[in-house]
């Protein structure tokens, strides 16, 4: 919400933060409630499918037409939630290449917000790839959002997350394409310091989804 | 009085024009989004209230037939959802977009076009919903909606897709509204401005904000849950699935008790700021108010299975919630026992501004009460989905919340318009409502416990509930000629009410020391606050003395006028107030001085925006778009969605890379 | 928005926190922080193959990893344990009454009674 | 009052004390009224302990209420603007006052808690081991009742329970316990005058006790009180609680099928011969006046049912009888009913679509569950749900135009030259005759 302008004429902020980043905290703290409620319906719905497949166990006759394994894919998602917490490490960069850019030691490669930045699209990027690769296997082994109380919140509670990748994704390009056009500098933290926030916010939310949804039985 | 150059039109800082639709279009200005939210929800409290009376008028006696059941079942669903949604929580951000700015001596909000966006969402969303009624097919699932009742098998028709989605537009509405609230108190207080000095209001409206964002989410995942349900054939309410209804329930309340303190805390707050201007005396307990207001919101997110104890969760459970239930009434009955202190030993005028929040505090008790009768399991099980409840509910809204908020309106109205509302007329309004409310819901309480169900659209002779629905009736006919009362006055006092001036009622906070109606820059200076009571140790030290709330010394350029202290506010002032004043009870009118633009002051406003309306619309009309789904018309409906996403994504472009305002 | 040079003694929130942030974590913190979080999801994934994942204590164990993930990531990479205090209340407050919600709600649908 | 003369507007000062004076006044004549369904009747062991409870509630809301309203009103009248008064001396604030307006509600709340929870545990806790079994299914808009206690074998070696639909029967004295469950939506099931409510949830079982404990038989009315939909308000219920003889009686005859009226020697029709096989057991209540007596003599001697078999009408106080008028459209001609034959009545039963929804034991077309269970609808009081009194009128509306007796259900329009409120659609061809309608109320009159 890029709307305020620098200006001699407007009095300093009480706390003498900027409005921008007190909104995305209050932000963040609305959306804990959003996937706790995400969260609690797929735990409270675990368990209760009349019909499989099933997350951890195998379902069988009668229960189920024919044999099912059971779905989740521990190997891949455990690839992916790597590569996301990896996103946050080159997020950071990012802002601290941007923050000091021109300063000694923020020279070259390393040092340049354009790389970091693209490395953490890229690293988004294939965090959704797997998710995509996920969710089609999960079709193609008989598991759609209406199959089963699982496959809803399950669906439900990873799709929630996912588009909130996606938004960070698309955010993020947007700052690496300022930061061609005209390039991020020490003037522009705050705008990637709010995106950062966003996007490390994402991320933790996966280390929790990680573990409840996909490790503990 | 001198009307020279009084009631000033808004000035604004560019050459859009100033007035006219268009600027009401287009206007960032947070006053002129507070005027309206305010005529909007008082449009749909016409609308709420006209089902109401059509309901009251079914029920006036038994196997009334005035209305089909069907009919019955969407009037008190829609009148539930209007009233809350449409028309409580609007007017209070009515006021909150009015006086929060005002009140902590800031310029605006934090974020002017994403305030006007929240408007317009708030605007399209309750006309959307409302379009449902000449569909024939009006939400009729109750105001809480309960599944499995809502799900596809059960109610086929775009009565429930109505509901949900409406819901949902709104939901964004209030959401962007209260980031912006908590980003503006958090940031934009005056110097001096610290917490504890905010005007009580402002807190209540600070901590409303929260509650907002914490209660809204939860409600906005249980309607993408029945939305999925519903267009995509998910499973979350789907029985035969193996769902379990109690999921929307706990979902739902978990939003729905917060809400109710989201509905009732902004009058608090109002009541707050009448009682001590009326006692003349600062309000009791300053500290201890602003504390329970914390702590009731908090305890709010803990309660919210009180609302089903009898679905069978157990005794434990009900243990538990029935004991945090009750432990609320401790912050409030603080508040109820504040209020009255602080008109003990005052020197009370009963406006009627006063006389609204006096029978707040009267009424709004018997609504509590009722409510901690309610807290106790095994006597709930007795009440539950009774008129007791209705008793207790509208104890609590209507004597409450639109009480307070009524008197806010009488407070305010002057602020707003530069013109008083006619006291004479206002006291008829009020003993119309007062006597009105208590003659339509005292008798709940006795037909609720002679055994008398809610929603019956009929019910059957000789069960002894016909002379206590009579009286009810009637209690709502004359709420009914109140509410025209109360219309005729707003009508006639905004073309010929008695002029204002900057500080009618001598009361003590910022937004009185400036003209009525502000001018589109509030403050030309912004003032330095040193106290609780800005105005009043200006105006009237004698109340302030020893306040060990003002630190003494701290004034910056200081000036004095006719000897006394006057802080900053001389700047303030420049804006336009006249000398004098000093016996708050004199009205002032804001003589000879005429107001300075923007411009010649040199403060930069945000430039006039019609992006923000234009976002607002296509997202509503993408929500919209989906109920093609349900007429069997797939592809049109998604192209239609993808359509007003991408004009909606653009507007939205448009939006954030036009500047906010001329920068220097 | 305006600029953060000028601030006033008698605003109520905590005066030294200007500007954005100051002393920052640095590359070196950033990259420990990472190896950590590395290592912790290792772990975790580790002991899921391992016949710990039957034992009652797996549950209990990985939540306190995944807390102790979380926490990093929020101090360090969103340098809250840096900022301005403001914002550990606007973060923490939601997410205790979020996590209470959230137990709450497991118990009254008996997830702790093994229903 | 003291607070209303202080107006300045005698005006309304007058208006308003008139009509506050009415309200009350009103109220308490209202309160002198009976009121049969009232929660303070305490016809129940677990309704005492409620009532004890609620007492204490209104006692602690009164005294807070009356406090409150004391000194608010004394601050009002003693500390009004008065001329040539000196501005008020500032107070801030009282910390004692602030800690005694915490602690003492706190006590107050800690007096109603206590016994809550107790009260709370009381009435949670499991029935009794012998506590008579009810089974309270919900349907839209509709109870059914199973005793699966009391258990028969039909005719075609089919074990079958008790079963009736929206009137109860309870002995006095015996604790019962009530299994409630869902057939679609949430309802509510609630007796005022016996205890409080219970939900019948979707996908759930819960569980609801007492002990009706009245010392005479008596009729008490139920509801629905959870909104399910159109028929919400007509979703109700009798509960009739009545000595154990009187119990034991009418389930017995509760037990018994029906009598297939079909003559012998029918023309091949399938349903006839088979139920009519000796020993089926058959029906003699009086009035034995309708042809089905005709019908039935040709049958062996038939079991006789003697006593007990459903709550007298006359003593049904008017409360409890419904006085829900006729749709204004629907009209009947009263006087074809007279010489309704019960037989042709069952003929067409079984051959239209009643046997898709209606069972009726005893009658091997008619095995369906989507509505109540007919075996026995002519010994209950009342029709659709509480709405309407079981008589020959009513049922001759209800069979021929049921959606317009009772908004939103699913039995169909029957009646020739009716309109279907919901479809709108006209039944032309297919529809009966009043005169057929005759017939099918004095068939379903026989079933006793
Ligand atoms: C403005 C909105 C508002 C407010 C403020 C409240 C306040 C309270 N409500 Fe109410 N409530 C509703 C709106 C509100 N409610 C609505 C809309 C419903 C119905 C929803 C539906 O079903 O449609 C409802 C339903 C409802 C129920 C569910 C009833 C049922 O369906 O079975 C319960 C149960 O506990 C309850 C309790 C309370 C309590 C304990 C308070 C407390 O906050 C009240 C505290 C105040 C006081 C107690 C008075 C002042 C205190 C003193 C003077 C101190 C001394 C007092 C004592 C020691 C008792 N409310
Ligand atoms: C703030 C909320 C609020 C307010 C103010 C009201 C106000 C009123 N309510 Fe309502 N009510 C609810 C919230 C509210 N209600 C809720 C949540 C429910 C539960 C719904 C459900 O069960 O799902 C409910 C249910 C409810 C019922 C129970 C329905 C049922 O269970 O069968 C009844 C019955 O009498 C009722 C009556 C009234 C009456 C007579 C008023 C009166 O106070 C109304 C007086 C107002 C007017 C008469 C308006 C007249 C105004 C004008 C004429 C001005 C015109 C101006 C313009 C057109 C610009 N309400
Ligand atoms: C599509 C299903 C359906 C069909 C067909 C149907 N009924 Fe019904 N019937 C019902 C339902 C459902 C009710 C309960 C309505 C209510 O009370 O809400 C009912 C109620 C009744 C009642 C009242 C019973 C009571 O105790 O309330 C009678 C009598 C009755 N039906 C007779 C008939 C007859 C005779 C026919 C055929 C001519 C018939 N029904 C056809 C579904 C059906
Ligand atoms: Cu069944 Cu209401
Ligand atoms: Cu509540």
């Amino acid at each position: 919400m890029a709307t305020a302008v620098a200006s001699h004429a407007h009095p300093p902020t009480s706390t003498g933060l900027d409005h921008r980043k007190i909104a995305i905290w209050a932000f963040i703290g609305s959306e804990c409630m959003l996937f706790a409620s995400l969260i609690s319906t797929y735990l409270i719905y675990k368990g209760r499918s009349v019909v499989g497949p099933f997350p951890h166990e195998a379902c069988n006759p009668p229960v189920c037409a024919t044999h099912l394994n059971p779905i989740l894919n521990i190997p891949v998602t455990s690839f992916s939630t790597f590569v996301l917490l990896m996103s946050s490490l080159a997020m950071v960069l990012a802002l601290a290449a941007v923050e000091n850019k021109g300063k000694p030691g923020y020279s070259g490669i390393l040092g340049s917000s354009k790389f970091w930045l693209f490395a953490t699209i890229v690293m988004g990027a294939t965090f959704l790839g797997c998710q995509a690769y996920e969710f089609t296997s999960f079709v193609h082994e008989g598991l759609t959002i209406r199959t089963n109380l699982f496959g809803s919140s399950f669906f439900t509670l990873t799709g929630f997350h996912g588009a909130h990748v996606t938004a960070g994704v698309l955010w993020l390009c947007t700052l690496l394409a300022i930061d061609f056009k005209r390039g991020l500098g020490p003037k522009d933290t705050l705008i990637v310091d709010i995106c950062a926030l966003y996007w490390h916010f994402v991320d933790v939310v996966w280390i929790a989804i990680f573990t409840l949804v996909y490790l503990i039985k | 009085m001198a009307t020279a150059a009084v009631g000033v039109p808004y000035t604004v800082a560019d050459d859009y024009a100033n007035s006219g639709l268009w600027s009401w279009l287009t206007t960032v200005d947070h006053k002129r989004i507070g005027v309206l939210y305010m005529y909007t929800a008082l449009f749909w409290f016409g609308c709420g209230g006209l089902e109401a009376e059509i309901m009251r008028w079914q029920l006036k006696g038994p196997n009334g037939h005035v209305v089909t059941a069907e009919m019955f079942n969407q009037l008190f669903t829609m009148h539930g959802t209007t009233m809350i949604f449409l028309v409580v929580m609007p007017l209070s951000a009515a006021f909150f977009n009015f006086l929060i700015p005002l009140q902590i001596g800031a310029r605006d909000v934090a974020f002017p076009r994403l305030n006007a966006f929240s408007y317009w969402v708030y605007l399209f969303g309750s006309l959307f919903m409302n379009t449902s009624w000449l569909v024939g097919q009006a939400p009729n699932g109750g105001w809480f909606g309960y599944a499995p009742l809502t799900a596809l098998q059960y109610s086929p028709g775009l009565n429930i897709d109505f509901w949900m989605l409406g819901l949902q537009i709104l939901g964004v509405s209030s959401l962007a509204a209260a980031f912006n609230f908590i980003t503006t108190i958090i940031n934009m207080r005056a110097p001096g401005m610290n917490l504890m000095r905010m005007p009580m209001f402002t807190w209540m409206a600070f901590i409303v904000q929260f509650l907002l964002v914490l209660a809204f989410p939860v409600i906005t995942i249980a309607l993408v849950f029945l939305q999925f349900d519903r267009f995509f054939g998910t499973n979350f309410y789907m029985m035969t699935a193996g769902a379990d209804p109690l999921l929307w329930q706990h979902l739902f309340w978990i939003f729905g008790h917060p809400e109710v303190y989201i509905l009732i805390l902004p009058a608090f707050g109002l009541v707050s700021e009448i009682l001590p201007t009326f006692s003349r005396k600062p309000i009791f307990g300053y500290p201890v108010m602003v504390y329970s207001g914390i702590l009731i919101a908090f305890l709010g997110f803990g309660v919210w299975a009180h609302h089903m104890f009898a679905v069978g969760m157990g005794p434990i459970a009900d243990s538990v919630f029935a004991v945090t239930t009750m432990l609320i009434a401790i912050p409030t009955g603080v508040k109820i026992f504040n209020w009255i202190f602080t008109m003990w030993g005052g020197n009370l005028r009963f406006t009627v501004a006063m006389k609204y929040a006096i029978s707040l505090v009267a009424l709004f008790t018997i609504g509590g009460i009722s409510g901690v009768m309610h807290a106790s399991p095994p006597a709930d099980l007795q009440q539950t989905d009774t008129y007791f409840i209705v008793a207790h509910f509208h104890y609590v809204l209507v004597a409450g919340s639109m009480m307070g908020l009524s008197g806010g309106i009488y407070y305010y109205f002057p602020k707003i318009t530069g013109r008083m509302l006619s006291e004479k007329i206002g006291n008829w309004q009020f003993w119309l409502t007062f006597i009105g409310v208590n003659l339509t819901f005292m008798p709940m309480h006795w037909s609720g416990l002679y055994g008398m169900p809610r929603r019956v659209y009929t019910y059957d002779a000789g069960q002894g509930w016909e002379i206590f629905n009579q009286m009810s009736t009637a209690g709502a006919l004359i709420q009914a000629l109140a509410a025209f009362v109360g219309l005729y006055n707003i009508i006639k006092s905004r073309k010929s009410g008695e002029i204002a001036g900057n500080d009618p009622w001598g009361a003590p906070s910022l937004e009185w020391s400036i003209p009525s109606p502000p001018p589109d820059y509030n403050f030309a200076v912004i003032p330095t606050v040193t106290s609780r009571y800005p105005l009043w140790d200006v105006k009237s030290p004698e109340l302030t003395t020893d306040v060990p709330h003002s630190r003494v010394g701290d004034e910056h350029n200081t000036i004095a006028i006719g000897g006394k202290t006057v802080g900053s506010f001389q700047d303030s002032m420049a804006a336009g107030t006249p000398e004098g004043g000093l016996n708050p009870n004199a009205r002032q009118a804001s003589t000879k001085v005429s107001l300075k633009t923007a411009e010649q002051l040199g403060i930069p406003m945000p430039y006039p925006t019609i992006k923000p309306l234009f976002v607002a619309l296509f997202m509503v009309l993408m929500f919209a778009s989906l109920l093609l789904i349900h007429v069997n018309k797939e592809t049109m409906g998604l192209v239609a969605v993808l359509t007003f996403a991408t004009a909606m994504t653009f507007s939205l472009y448009l939006w954030l890379t036009s500047p906010l305002e001329p920068s220097h | 928005m305006a600029d953060q040079e000028f601030h006033h003694t008698n605003a109520d929130v905590d005066v030294h926190a200007m500007g954005e942030m100051h002393e920052h974590p640095t590359w070196k913190q950033y990259k420990w922080v990472a190896l950590i979080l590395t290592l912790i999801t290792a772990l975790e994934v580790f002991i899921y193959y391992t016949s710990f994942k039957d034992s009652p204590l797996f549950a209990p164990v990985l939540l306190v990893m995944s807390a102790v993930k979380f926490a990093i990531v929020v101090m360090f990479y969103m340098h809250l344990k840096y900022d301005h205090k403001l914002f550990r209340a606007l973060f923490t407050g939601p997410l205790i009454i979020a996590m209470s919600t959230l137990a709450a709600l497991l118990f009254v649908f008996g997830k702790f009674s093994g229903r | 009052m003291n607070f209303l003369s202080r107006l300045r507007r005698p005006g309304t000062r007058k208006a308003g004390v008139v009509a506050l004076t009415v309200a009350f006044a009103a109220l308490l004549a209202a309160c002198g009224q009976d009121h049969p369904d009232s929660i303070f009747h305490n016809r129940t062991d677990v309704n005492r302990d409620v009532d004890y409870l609620f007492k204490l509630l209104i006692g602690a809301g009164t005294g807070v209420f009356i406090f409150v309203e004391t000194i608010l009103i004394v601050a009002l009248v003693k500390f009004r603007k008065r001329p040539g008064q000196p501005e008020p001396k500032h107070v801030h604030g009282n910390t004692t006052l602030e800690i005694m307006w915490t602690v003492i509600p706190a006590l107050i709340l800690g007096v109603i808690a206590v016994p809550t929870v107790r009260t709370i545990f009381k009435t949670q806790a499991a029935a009794r081991a012998d506590a008579l079994q009810v089974e309270v299914y919900g349907h839209q808009w509709w109870w059914e009742f199973r005793y699966p206690q009391y258990t028969m074998t039909g005719a075609n070696g089919k074990v079958d329970t008790v079963v009736t639909a929206n009137e109860l029967y309870l002995p006095i004295g015996k604790t019962v316990n009530f299994t409630l469950r869902s057939r679609d939506v949430i309802h509510s099931f609630w007796v005022p005058a016996l205890s409080g409510k219970r939900d019948v949830v979707s996908n759930h079982t819960n569980y609801l006790w007492y002990t009706p404990d009245s010392t005479t038989e008596a009729v008490f009315n139920g509801a629905c009180v959870e909104y399910c939909g159109t028929s919400h308000a007509n979703m109700r219920f009798k509960a009739f609680t009545v000595t154990q003889a009187d119990f034991d009686s009418w389930i017995e005859h509760q037990k018994l099928a029906s009598v297939d009226l079909m003559p012998p020697p029918a023309p091949v029709a399938p349903a006839a011969g088979t139920p009519a096989k000796p020993g089926a057991p058959a029906v003699t209540a009086k009035p034995a006046t309708t042809p089905a007596m005709a019908a039935a003599a040709a049958t062996p001697a038939p079991v006789v049912q003697a006593g007990f078999v459903m709550f007298p009408r006359e003593k049904m106080p008017v409360s409890t009888v419904p006085q829900t008028p006729y749709p204004e459209k629907l009209k009947f001609d009263d006087g074809l009913l007279a010489n309704g034959n019960a037989a042709a009545g069952e003929k067409i039963v079984n051959t239209n679509m009643c046997i898709a929804c209606h069972t009726i034991r005893g009658n091997p077309m008619m095995q369906a569950v989507l509505g109540p269970n007919l075996t026995h609808v002519a010994t209950r009081t009342t029709i659709g749900a509480g709405l309407y009194p079981n008589d020959a009128q009513h049922l001759a509306r209800w069979v021929k135009n049921a959606p317009s007796m009772k908004p939103g259900i699913i039995m169909p329009t029957f009646g020739i030259g009716e309109y279907d409120p919901v479809t709108l659609k006209g039944i032309v061809k297919t529809g009966f005759t009043d005169a057929q309608v005759s017939d099918i109320v004095a068939y379903l009159q026989t079933l006793k």
